[in-house]
């Protein structure tokens, strides 16, 4: 066990993995020599050369074609994008290609590329260093879709994901890369697919959240705790697959279903939530389900702090529920 | 056999009055030993163009009968592909679009397998899940294509930096039209090919066609080769109905590539004589003056001359050669369309490695309500 | 009044428009000389001549950023995408532009830019030209988006969209292009925003859809009318800005909802369709609310008769609903 | 003034031993007329890029001091920026990229609405909604930039077209750096102004680098004006240290395009002297001895020996510009930081042009739950 920021936790899951695999490499926008901008990719190039550690031109089509090309070769490569809002010019490679080439082929050419890209806001990023786009990737079938919220699970996760064979966007929360601290397994350390984590046990609502909302989730969670509400904090983690036990599981036993993400409200992941408890724990939901969101608005900067969900927003939401008739 | 030179010559122009003309010159290297199609070849090659006629007529019968659902015909493309798929090594990868029925049959894709496609029965590799035409096969390095334009050709540099990281001695070669060199994907494709001097082959096949759209209203580029300039790598020009020409650029680009010399881009000048695909008209925006002048080029008649003129082809052996062939492409279809339909199940299959609990999920549900009697009040 | 196919109406709607206002141009492939691969823009050319009706090079990215400054400078471009399927090289332009210019200017900057493009399966299409990405689009502050059913309202809405202020995303349900007819009314014909519109009054269960899945249900609620079971069939049409009102009214009315579209379930439309009835209706729903959709797989060709929901599926949800306790 | 070739010219070297090597020759026409920089005008361009550096510096400080949140520098590209857009109309629209603070000054736009812009307060244009640097003012027909590279190339074309058919006599010049060749709309853009022959200027001001990237590495065009080659239009090369190279370059483009040439795209080589953004430290990719050959170009330098020795600046004079211009930025500095903050309301204006139904519900509740007390148990 090593005491890692998520950030540090991240450089190290793909040092293991490129250590242990000669097959994985890296390519994306000032990975290289500049260790990326946020360092994720910090020390590589030096470890394992420029051959493994590719610094590539300005183009997220071709980062995310290139690597689908590699991938369809045998290499497992992890593609950085430098921030989530650049996957734009990239969606084609990702929705037309790298999602459907397993499908498309019948099966002759899996497409393994790991998509690594810091998402969410509170950095004061504005309208383009702040977005949480995830439901645009968990819409489109074939795509796994993973969001950790703590070193451990950054690297846990993250290694599951290069040692996979479908493709996975791994989206990592900045607003924590360095904030949160916490100790990770050394080695190669798994998290599984498809697995949410239980981040506070309770029996009064159930709250679903992911990556940088966990810990403000939590905040909330623990001060109602105070008043007497025990919230059940579930971590998802695993966006798709979706651990649908736990979310069901979860609100059978709590009756009450409150759900936070970054992202606007309106056909957000959120939705997807709510839906499967509209079809399948209906009877056992005493309450309205609530969203604590991101506004239908795209992501301001000086207000930045107003429009995320905040603990007290959250609270506010649990509270309410809770009381719910 | 033709000893002309094999390369169209470029031609520097100036096109405008401007400020600060560029004059574009993708300079053709004709010097040196051109790689020739051995002789002993030029009949198989010959086949092989007839062979993707006889097909392709075929499949367009085939649509028009409702036995087939679309098709996208190739004729006058027919030494462009041959050719080219001639002087790769079947151990290249190749990246093709959606019109490369000579590319595939040349790399020795058996008729029936892309007889199954086209119908999407049992048989089919893809099982059933694209529309004809969108083909691939990893057994014979052919990668299954897709209908958005341009993707596959940074896709085929991807590949080509693996294979030479793995030190396999292979190039890539990637299809496609004029049109797609509009294509956001052309551009990031060839930059990346440049700057990591990737072993691949670009061949634009321009057709003079994007659908409806003349080449002159894609780009105001001299020709589509000189493109090559923007990425600093060698750009050619072929006559796309001369098969040794093709043959000839795309054997000495092979050759570079292999060599560590990077990518090349190469244009070969064809026409598709044919409807864009069976949903198109031609005639909505082409004149029938255009046609008949390339009608004139066909690049099959021109290889049959040569072949007669050279002694090793007779009218009776040609007349053998499409009988023969016909009878082939008859017998392929019969047992393709003996072939089962594709499973319902199968539809499930192959999002993912494993089939994840929600879809297994929607599966049975959907196998429930197909069972009989399910969906009765 | 005229009777027309759905794509004629289509072709009448632009033609009024740009009849009326010399702002009004269309771009796109093949949409000038060829008149459009399904013909909506036939005659267009001849009729307004090539600086109004322009045949573009190959490139959505293209076709959408020119389009926003044309619409920058005041003109009402109205894109044509050839299937939309291919719209993801133009993503970037669509979400980080065209659907952000007049939040990031603080209002300076309207973009006014209405996009064509036929959707949805049922034609042999196969993974390109069938698919149904309304929930991303839906999903992006800053859009609308229309779906019409049928002829009158795919007027209606077109007229509505390129007169309106903000950037339209228009689907158009190609499987019936032709296939529906109906009576379109003559000239400048609009059909507002966000109001839904009701195909079938009934009282025991609600059933929401919108374009080609509008007759396909319209097909089912029939069929259970014999079996004494009346359905409410609500063609939502205008997805962004959704008719909340219409959703829940007749939820509360019938307390139970069945949801039909196309699109792959997991976070599709129908999703946010079902957490906005748990979030706002819980205590109305008397019954699971239900989705009937594609599957959440690429789309796939030999079996796209299965793949798509039909009457039959419609109907067993609908049945299933009604008699849910 | 100098009186030395306005254009460096381009070489055509061959670069690589290749099969067909293009040979790229960006031709620079240096003949005919230069349109030159009015010598009365002089003094106005030193100004400017005199401003352009003081609030440069200041902004670097008011960063470190937390009193703004971010910061894009563009030390280095004053003689590109205040030369080109020198050469622009008023009427002309400007489609810049995040670092153009020198177009955005000689453009007119006063300093406090600029700072305003980067503490995001209410007199913001932008409604506090971006990021610093992003600003954009349509009274200035300065169009609000965003983050993503390359977009607004294509858009500038857009325009341009729309203003030709409107019969305005305008340009649009779309500003852009070395990296951004990359980009798909850079490709997208240049092919469609080619073909429609847009009134659009291409400036790109390769600075070498594209954050830790240099150009060597982003492309193997020889130069990134040769890219103009694949699109059948002019590209020059200027030394972007000359705001006299600068002004005639683009002016001559302007001309053109106003005749109905076309576009031009001008490579202005430039360097950045500072780092690509307060988040970056360039000591991690580049050499001192890199920096310290370019600072010795300082494009302010040499405009100021050039007035020196032309006797239209003293060292007192030029003691003056820069104290007077410190103290005209301090002025606007206090009156934008005694601006009160965004209101939180505004937060759900502009996604429409009426706030809708759901987003009013939306706002409401946000406001409910500000109010003091809303949020206790
Ligand atoms: C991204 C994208 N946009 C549009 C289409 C529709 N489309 C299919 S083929 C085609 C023309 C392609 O022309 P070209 O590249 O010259 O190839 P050709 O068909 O002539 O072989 C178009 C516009 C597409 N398949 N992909
Ligand atoms: C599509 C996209 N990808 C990545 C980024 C992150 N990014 C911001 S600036 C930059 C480098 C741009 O280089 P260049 O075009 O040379 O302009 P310069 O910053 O040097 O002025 C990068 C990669 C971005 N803004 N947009
Ligand atoms: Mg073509
Ligand atoms: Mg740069």
């Amino acid at each position: 066990m090593t005491e890692l920021t998520l950030v540090q936790a991240v450089n190290r899951g793909l040092f293991e993995a490129m250590k242990s695999d000669p097959d994985v490499l890296i390519l994306g926008e000032d990975v290289g020599v500049n260790g990326g901008v946020f360092r994720a990719t910090e020390g590589l190039l030096k470890e394992f050369g420029a051959e493994r550690v590719i610094d590539t031109p300005l183009s997220e089509s071709g980062i995310v074609g290139a690597a689908i090309g590699m991938a369809l070769y045998g290499m497992k490569p992890v593609a950085e994008i430098q921030f989530v809002d650049f996957i734009y010019p990239a969606f084609d490679q990702i929705v037309s290609e790298l999602a459907k080439f397993r499908y498309r082929s019948g099966g002759q050419y899996p497409c393994h590329v790991v998509i690594r890209t810091p998402y969410g806001g509170g950095i004061k990023g504005g309208l383009y260093h702040s977005q949480s786009p995830e439901a645009y990737f968990a819409h489109t079938a074939g795509l796994k879709v993973l969001i950790p919220s703590n070193p451990a699970d950054a690297k846990g996760l993250l290694l599951t994901a290069i040692h996979d064979e479908d493709p996975v966007l791994f989206l990592e929360p900045k607003r924590i890369y360095r904030s949160v601290t916490g100790e990770v397994p050394d080695g190669d350390h798994r998290v599984p697919f498809g697995l949410a984590s239980t981040v506070r046990e309770g029996s009064d609502v159930s709250v679903f959240a992911y990556g940088a909302m966990v810990p403000v989730a939590a905040q909330a969670v623990d001060a109602l705790g105070a008043e007497g509400i025990h919230a059940e904090l579930i971590d998802l983690r695993s966006l798709v697959p979706l651990d649908e036990k736990a979310l069901l599981a979860s609100v059978e036993k709590t009756g009450r279903a409150v759900i936070v993400h970054e992202a606007p409200r309106f056909c957000g992941y959120g939705a997807e939530l709510a839906a499967i408890l509209a079809e399948k724990a209906l009877y056992s939901l005493k309450a309205p389900v609530v969203r604590v969101t991101g506004f239908d608005t795209p992501f301001p900067y000086a207000l930045e702090h107003l429009y995320l969900p905040n603990a007290e927003r959250v609270a506010h939401a649990i509270r309410t529920t809770a009381k719910a008739a | 056999m033709p000893t002309q030179p094999l390369y169209r010559k470029l031609r520097s122009e100036r096109r405008s009055n401007s400020v600060a003309d560029p004059t574009p010159s993708t300079a053709v290297d004709a010097t040196g030993a051109e790689a020739r199609i051995p002789s002993t070849d030029l009949l198989g090659v010959y086949r092989m163009m007839v062979t993707s006629r006889v097909v392709d007529e075929r499949c367009l019968t085939l649509q028009r009968q409702g036995r087939i659902g679309f098709y996208v015909p190739m004729q006058g493309q027919e030494a462009a592909q041959v050719g080219c798929t001639w002087a790769l090594s079947p151990e290249d990868w190749i990246f093709p679009a959606y019109r490369e029925l000579g590319v595939a049959l040349t790399r020795g894709v058996p008729l029936k397998l892309l007889l199954d496609q086209f119908i999407g029965n049992s048989g089919d590799a893809l099982k059933g899940r694209q529309m004809p035409n969108h083909y691939g096969y990893r057994a014979f390095r052919f990668v299954t294509a897709s209908s958005p334009v341009g993707t596959q050709i940074v896709q085929a540099v991807g590949t080509a930096m693996a294979a030479r990281r793995k030190g396999e001695p292979i190039v890539t070669a990637t299809f496609f039209g004029d049109g797609t060199t509009s294509s956001s994907d052309f551009h990031s494709g060839l930059n990346f090919a440049g700057v990591f001097r990737a072993p691949t082959i670009f061949f634009c096949q321009n057709n003079q066609w994007a659908i409806s759209l003349p080449r002159e209203k894609q780009t105001r580029s001299e020709t589509l080769a000189a493109k090559s300039v923007a990425y600093g790598i060698p750009g050619v020009v072929v006559d796309g109905t001369d098969v040794h020409a093709v043959y000839g650029a795309v054997a000495k680009a092979r050759e570079l590539a292999l060599a560590g010399g990077g990518p090349t881009l190469i244009e070969a000048q064809v026409y598709r004589l044919g409807p864009h695909s069976t949903s198109d008209d031609p005639r909505r925006y082409r004149s029938d003056e255009e046609l008949n002048a390339w009608k004139a080029k066909d690049p099959i008649a021109r290889l049959k001359h040569e072949l007669l003129a050279d002694g090793q082809l007779t009218e009776e052996a040609d007349h053998e050669v499409w009988e023969s062939t016909k009878a082939e492409v008859a017998k392929a279809l019969a047992a393709s369309e003996a072939m089962a339909p594709v499973q319902p199940r199968t539809m499930f299959e192959d999002v993912f490695a494993h089939i994840p609990l929600a879809l297994e999920e929607q599966r049975d549900q959907f196998e429930a309500l197909s069972a009989p009697g399910a969906t009765k009040p």
